[in-house]
């Protein structure tokens, strides 16, 4: 028939809700612009876009089930992962078996490309690079900083962290305090005691929306000497300027922003896409909401590419793709060892700054793509 | 022979109330002892310690030439002493049958399935629930379920048996008709120690009787003896015929 | 003899689809003690129950001092001053006599008197003075009768319904009880005993019932019901 | 051998029939899909009722078993390279070893308090395997693809697994079908009216109890292997949900306790219901209020779950379906 | 060393929170041995009425809490009527399952008006500081509230004859009628009490933490370890639990992973468990 059906199941209830959705939206902007210039054209004909989503309870018992559902009984010529990597790794079975081409958006965990997957594609920087960036502006402010790292204790964080406190090391970072804590964690009071008592005056870590906000705040209220605090995830969500004065200041490794200057070989610009969203959602896009589009605008450009909807050709040139996008620079693993691992793609650090009245947020690293100076200390 | 039944100074203490104060008596085979005393006496203590469900806080049982003192009950009755609860306890959402042959199973001779519904079947008809067999246990009146705890004790094939006032809540024709079943009982060989406050039964079933007061044992001897035993009398029995006082205006 | 403070008239009912009770009637006099006998299983409980509430009736009337409370719960009836002592206690276990006792003045009516009828059963129930504190759950068997009965009193019945009074009690026990009960009736309080032992009950009573099956057999002032030849073979065992 | 001569027997052996061959029969990815997680919820519901059902001791724990078993056995697979099968029986008999050692102290607890021993002990564990690094910790284990090309590749891996999952499945059917017809289940029954009383009757309540509850971890555990290898990757939050543990309970009340019937037939429907709900279009937003409502009303109308209220409406039934 | 008693002190603060979380259960519980699985649900439901007391009317959260805990009353009567009382004497899972299904409406409204995303009370009283440690004025104020909530509660359980009923109804429910009392009107009060203080707890978190619709579970699970080392229907007890699961808490975390928490927690629970089978704090056996 005439149309592209792709499926995935979100999280439309249980603990990965927010950022499960707001990647949702990216994808949906995306389609809506494929189908209104008439679909993306395969062979010079025109297909529309149609989604089939399923909710996954952020629960692993049924996404096989579901996945299953979307390949035999909806018929799904593409999919897109679920947002954890857990529930990604479980799905991935399923496609791999059925040899269809999985983008997964989210799944940022190393260990879910070593599982000898063909047609699993990673679009997010992954988990080992998040916080190399925060760490090389605080070494440019502050290389004696003692570093304290606490992580939601879930495996994506902990990847993110346990890279960081490398990185630290090979920086010559002092790291003073180190610790994950409960997923479910509300209550900070006593990890906080523990990073005053050891004394550290930088944190990075955290975990998802949640827990990071959570963390930003009672660090603020709890008064912690703090000069340097970078967190995972919350900081780049829309959402956090809510957190008022407890925002200000707080950095955060992103895998995209608004200010960023990429020149796309195709799709849309960086200020292009940021105005369309705006215009669509009326607030401004986090990462997760252009992870989303560029999943779509990747898979797209492939499609166009093979000019076919078969999942080797699609897959051939989603290997082959090194380009950039408004969402920078594309490059999937070939190495059989971690296939579709993304290699190409860098992130930025952004900061909430006090403009005035404002919290407006910033880039600030690496320094080529900074729109603000680094603002130190903390308070 | 020896005793079947050999209870030394058994004591038991609940915080400050000695319930049961160095008690001692004993039984020999197919002999039926009649226990009674004034309420709160201590009678179902000593039911209580000597099958096990509270440990004594000193003193011995012996059973049939084991030394039983601090043994758990489903010990107690593997060897043979089964015994009926005051305040029954039946179990509700079972049948009449299954109840008895829970009893039968894990008796004495811890029967198979079959055999063991065999036994309870018997028992039953012995103790005339046997058209109730298939009713839940729940639905019995307090003398049915009285009846039951006598049934599940037996299908125990116990050879002795503790009945803890199982006449209660008779009147007198039918108390009439379970002591005949107790002499029947009595004639497969298996004693009985009973616990009651209808003199009726007591006098006319027992070999022996003894009598517990605050705890100790105030009297023991052959029925009529204790009867008239001025103390017995004054503490337990009372005035024999009240019933013409009662009527008189 | 003037109007019965309890009239029931063919009262049916019985447990799930079980009819128990085939169209009891009886009426009950004040200041009289009348007495329900009858073999296992024969429905006396029921009966009581039936006239509570606590089992639904399911045909007949249930008058109370002229009201017809048939359908009213068990909790209105006491409050009315119909008040039973159930068969087999039923205490609060895990509440320590005086609880058990206040408890049983828990209607409005009984509230204001709690502390001399207390006085009052206390003096019937010495033990129970002793014991005030202790669990009514531990209690031995006799013992829980006296605070059954005991919680009864203190409900300020204005009929006192007791099923299986001497069940359990030591023969000395049962006669004090019924003592007791004489000079309650002589006080002017009515009773509808149910009791197994039918010597002492048709002795003290002054007319009696006898159920059999779920219905009325015979009815009569106590001393011809005593006569009476099958009822003396059927339950007096003579 | 004369539960043989039974027509349940054969109505059990009947359906386990069905499940074994509908789905090979009609190539029907999406029914073997929703058929395995049945046959998990039959697993969960029906070992359940051992100890709920028949010995009256209400166990939030039970995930625990079925978590439990999947670390071990992914653990063996993974880390010695243990065929699936041999990996699977192992994990179960670990877990017995374990439930028999530890759960025979809980079991001294009575009623209530037992119930809030076993989350304390379904939480316990999953906190601690979050911290057991040669688990992954929170990360958890993942298996490599590796282990499927074993099997002859993924898409055969899982239709083999899903067979393994019905023979458990169908093992538990069995297996409480003979307790029920069995001496001990007798014993069991008498734990579950009154203890003491069945003390005193002769029952060796301890042993029975501990005995029980071993019973109804080992297939969990064995099921918990092969769902999690299905799975490629077991997690805390995952192993370890405790509503799951709660939901199986309701399966189990909702098809009636204690009876064989029952339990299969509760955790069936329940998740042919969820199921539904979660995929329809016009319920799924309000799937949890729907299923809620639901489930209250048979509670409420229904007290003996939907095999008391059959065993009422058709009384001669009761002979029939266990 | 001062970092050990800050957070010990921390640990007690939040502690008389848990306690107060936990009493609605372990009265329920006590009284008519019904395990309320609603309860999570109602005390995120309680976090929700003073967020929108407060965000929307701008109302003072403390006094929100009054209009909450009234209709957490009302609530409470409206699902013992509905699902809590015809399953009442039934077999303890009926009741159960019927809270467990009530649970279910609840959260999936719950989930479907304000989905599962966190949301605060944005108040913060002045604390007081202890060197470089800070306690906010939020947690001061919650513990007062909190022994303030249950002191009162077991008074009236000892004290008042609604209190003594209660006890008499959960004892012995057929005798407590043929006495004149109306248990099912005492139960329907019980319960409404029971969820109006869980509403209230779920209130005073709500200006501690964050929270979202599913917050409530993670209460209920601490509110069943309070209610063990507390003793079950004893809400005195239940806060001296709560204090105590805090200052552990508290106690430990300065010198293991705080990951190892729950371990720990739970260890201890179980422990505790079969130690005291009737509970720590337990004046009545069960
Ligand atoms: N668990 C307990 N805790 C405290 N006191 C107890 C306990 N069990 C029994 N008692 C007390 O011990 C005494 C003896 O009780 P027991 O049941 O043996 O009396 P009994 O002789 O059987 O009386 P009855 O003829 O009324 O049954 C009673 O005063 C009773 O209150
Ligand atoms: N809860 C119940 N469920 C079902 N049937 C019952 C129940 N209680 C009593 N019955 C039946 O009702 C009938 C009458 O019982 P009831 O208790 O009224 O007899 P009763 O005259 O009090 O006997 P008893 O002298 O033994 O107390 C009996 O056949 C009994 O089996
Ligand atoms: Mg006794
Ligand atoms: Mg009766």
């Amino acid at each position: 028939d005439g149309t592209i059906t792709i499926g995935f199941t979100n999280s439309e209830t249980g603990a990965l809700n927010v950022d499960s959705s707001s990647q949702l939206n990216g994808f949906k902007l995306w389609a809506d612009q494929v189908n209104a210039a008439g679909g993306i054209s395969v062979g010079g004909k025109k297909q529309r876009v149609v989604f089939v989503t399923y909710d996954d309870q952020s629960k692993a018992d049924r996404v096989q089930q579901l996945y299953s559902r979307l390949i035999l009984q909806d018929n799904a010529d593409f999919l897109f992962s679920p947002y954890s990597s857990g529930l990604t790794a479980t799905a991935a079975i399923i496609s791999e078996q059925y040899g269809k081409v999985m983008i997964t958006t989210g799944a940022a965990e190393n260990k879910t490309y070593q599982q000898g997957n063909k047609y699993l594609f990673q679009m997010y920087a992954p988990a080992t690079t998040y916080l190399s960036g925060a760490l090389e502006a605080l070494k440019s402010v502050n290389p004696k900083a003692k570093l304290a790292v606490a992580y939601k204790d879930d495996s994506f964080s902990k990847a993110v962290a346990q890279a960081a406190l490398a990185r630290a090391r090979t920086l010559g970072f002092e790291v003073v305090f180190n610790e994950a804590y409960a997923p479910t964690t509300t209550d900070f009071g006593p990890l906080i005691n523990k990073i005053i008592s050891a004394g550290a005056d930088a944190l990075v870590g955290g975990g998802h929306y949640a827990d990071g906000a959570t963390l930003a705040r009672q660090v603020f209220d709890h008064k912690v000497p703090l000069t340097f605090l970078s967190l995972l995830v919350a900081p780049d969500s829309p959402q956090f300027a809510s957190l008022g004065d407890s925002a200000i200041n707080v950095t955060a490794p992103s895998q995209w922003a608004p200010q960023v200057t990429f020149k796309p070989d195709f799709g849309p610009t960086p200020a292009a896409f940021d105005e369309a969203y705006k215009t669509a959602y009326g607030k401004d896009p986090g990462y997760h909401a252009a992870g989303g589009y560029g999943a779509g605008l990747v898979l797209q450009h492939a499609i166009e590419q093979a000019g076919s909807l078969d999942a080797d050709a699609v897959t051939a040139k989603l290997n082959s793709l090194d380009a950039t996008i408004f969402f920078g620079h594309v490059k999937f693993a070939e190495d059989p060892a971690f296939h579709g691992l993304q290699t190409g793609h860098a992130m930025v650090s952004v900061q909430w700054q006090k403009k005035g009245a404002e919290l407006t947020k910033e880039v600030v690293w690496p320094k080529g793509g900074a729109t603000a100076p680094l603002a130190y200390p903390l308070r | 022979m020896s005793a079947l039944l050999e209870v030394s100074g058994l004591c038991k203490h609940f915080g400050g109330l000695r319930a049961v104060d160095s008690v001692a008596f004993t039984m020999a085979e197919g002999e039926i002892l009649g226990l009674i005393g004034p309420n709160g006496a201590g009678k179902s203590t000593v039911f209580n310690l000597i099958n096990g469900v509270i440990r004594p806080s000193e003193g011995r049982v012996r059973f049939a030439g084991t030394e039983i003192t601090g043994w758990a009950p489903y010990d107690v009755v593997r060897l043979g002493l089964a015994r009926t609860h005051q305040i029954v306890r039946p179990l509700g959402d079972m049948t009449v049958l299954e109840n008895c042959t829970v009893g039968a199973c894990f008796g004495r001779e811890s029967l198979g399935l079959a055999a063991a519904r065999r036994v309870a079947d018997e028992v039953l008809e012995l103790v005339g629930l046997r058209d109730r067999r298939d009713v839940l246990a729940s639905s019995l009146t307090i003398a049915g379920k009285k009846r039951l705890e006598v049934a599940r004790a037996l299908s125990a094939r116990p050879r002795l048996v503790l009945f803890d006032e199982v006449l209660a809540g008779l009147n007198p024709t039918e108390v009439g008709r379970m002591i005949a079943v107790f002499r029947a009982i009595r004639d497969q060989g298996i004693a009985i120690l009973m616990i009651e406050h209808l003199m009726q039964a007591v006098m006319s079933l027992s070999d022996r009787v003894v009598v517990l007061n605050f705890g100790r044992k105030l009297a023991e001897g052959r029925p009529e003896v204790v009867a008239s035993d001025p103390v017995v009398v004054e503490a337990y029995l009372g005035d024999p015929d009240i019933a013409a006082r009662l009527a008189e205006e | 003899m003037s109007e019965p403070i309890l009239t029931v008239e063919g009262l049916e009912t019985g447990y799930g689809e079980v009819q128990v009770l085939w169209g009891v009637s009886l009426r009950v006099p004040r200041a009289r003690v009348t007495t329900i006998i009858g073999a296992n299983g024969a429905g006396k409980t029921t009966s009581l129950y039936g006239i509570m509430g606590s089992v639904r009736p399911w045909r007949g009337r249930v008058l109370f001092k002229g009201e017809d409370v048939t359908a009213l719960p068990a909790h209105a009836k006491a409050e009315r001053g119909l008040v039973l002592v159930p068969e087999g206690r039923q205490l609060f276990n895990t509440m320590t006599v005086d609880e058990n006792l206040e408890m049983g003045a828990f209607p409005p009516r009984a509230r204001a008197r709690l502390e001399d009828n207390r006085a009052r059963v206390f003096d019937l129930f010495p033990r129970l003075r002793e014991r005030r504190d202790q669990k009514a759950g531990t209690f031995s068997g006799g013992e829980q009768q006296m605070l059954a009965v005991g919680r009864g009193l203190m409900a300020e019945p204005e009929l006192l319904m007791i099923d299986e009074l001497s069940l359990g009690l030591s023969p000395l026990l049962a006669q004090q009880l019924f003592t007791t009960l004489k000079t309650l009736k002589k006080q002017g309080m009515t009773i509808l005993l149910v009791e197994q032992n039918v010597h002492l009950a048709l002795a003290l009573s002054d007319y009696a019932y006898v159920l059999a099956e779920g219905r009325v057999h015979t009815e009569g002032p106590a001393r011809e019901i005593a006569a009476h030849g099958d009822v003396r073979e059927a339950y007096l065992g003579v | 051998m004369e539960m043989i001569r039974q027509p349940f027997f054969w109505i059990m052996t009947a359906v386990i029939a069905l499940f074994a061959l509908l789905p090979p029969l009609t190539h029907d990815v999406g029914l073997r899909e929703s058929l395995f997680l049945a046959a998990v919820y039959i697993i969960l519901a029906g070992n359940l009722n051992l100890l709920i059902g028949y010995t009256g001791y209400v166990n939030f724990g039970n995930i625990v078993f079925f978590g439990l078993g999947g670390y071990l056995g992914l653990w063996l697979v993974t880390v010695f390279r243990l065929p699936l099968v041999v990996a699977a029986l192992l994990a179960g008999l670990a877990v017995a070893a374990m439930t028999a050692a530890l759960w025979c102290r809980i079991l001294r607890l009575r009623g209530a308090y037992f119930a809030l021993a076993s989350i304390g002990i379904a939480e316990a564990t999953k906190a601690f395997v979050s911290n057991f690094e040669p688990w992954g910790g929170a990360t958890g284990l993942y298996l490599p693809m590796g282990a499927f090309k074993a099997m002859g590749g993924p898409r055969e891996a899982l239709w083999t697994v899903y067979f393994l999952m019905v023979a458990v499945m169908a093992a538990t059917l069995y297996l409480s079908y003979a307790v029920k017809k069995s001496k001990f289940g007798l014993g069991l029954f008498a734990i579950r009216e009154d203890e003491e009383a069945a003390g005193v009757l002769g029952v060796r309540t301890p042993y029975y109890k501990t005995l029980a509850c071993t019973l109804s971890g080992v297939l969990p555990a064995v099921a918990g292997t092969l769902f999690f290898f299905k799975n490629g990757v077991i997690q805390p939050e995952q192993a370890f949900d405790l509503t799951l543990s709660t939901e199986a309970i309701v399966m189990l009340m909702l098809g009636g306790q204690g009876t064989v019937t029952g339990a299969a037939l509760g955790a069936f429907l329940y998740e042919q219901f969820r199921g539904y709900l979660l995929i329809s279009p016009t319920f799924s937003s309000f799937q949890l209020v729907i299923a809620g409502a639901l489930l209250l009303v048979t509670v409420l109308f229904m007290p003996g779950g939907l095999m008391g209220w059959v065993y009422q409406r058709w009384p001669r039934l009761r002979r029939i379906l266990e | 060393m001062l970092g050990v008693l800050a957070s010990m002190l921390d640990g007690v603060l939040v502690g008389a929170v848990y306690g107060l979380g936990a009493i609605g259960l372990t009265l329920i519980w006590g009284v008519m041995d019904v395990i309320n699985l609603t309860h999570g649900a109602l005390i995120a439901m309680g976090m929700f009425g003073v967020y929108l007391l407060f965000s929307g009317l701008g109302l003072n959260p403390y006094l929100a809490l009054v209009p909450v805990a009234a209709a957490g009353f009302l609530i409470g009567l409206a699902i013992y009527w509905s699902a809590v009382h015809r399953v009442i004497g039934r077999p303890p899972l009926m009741s159960l399952l019927s809270t467990f299904a009530v649970n279910m409406v609840l959260i999936g409204l719950g989930t479907s008006g304000f989905s599962t995303s966190p949301y605060n009370v944005d108040i913060s009283l002045p604390g007081i500081s202890l060197g470089a440690y800070t306690f906010t004025g939020n947690h001061l104020v919650a513990a007062l509230a909190a022994v303030a909530i249950a002191g009162g509660l077991s008074l009236f359980l000892q004290r008042t004859r609604l209190g003594k009923a209660i006890r008499a109804v959960s004892s012995n429910r057929k005798a407590a009628e043929l006495m004149g009392i109306p248990a099912a009107r005492v139960l329907a009060q019980a319960f409404g009490i029971g969820i109006a203080i869980a509403t209230a707890a779920g209130g005073l978190i709500a200006t501690l933490f964050p929270f979202t619709v599913l917050s409530g579970g993670g209460y209920e699970l601490k509110s069943f370890v309070v209610t063990v080392l507390g003793g079950l229907g004893n809400p005195a007890g239940a806060l001296a639990g709560g204090i105590l699961l805090g200052l552990i808490e508290g106690g430990v975390t300065p010198f293991i992973q705080v990951s190892w928490i729950p371990v720990i927690e739970f260890a201890l629970f179980v422990g505790i468990l079969l130690a005291f089978p009737n509970g720590l704090f337990a004046r009545r056996g069960h």
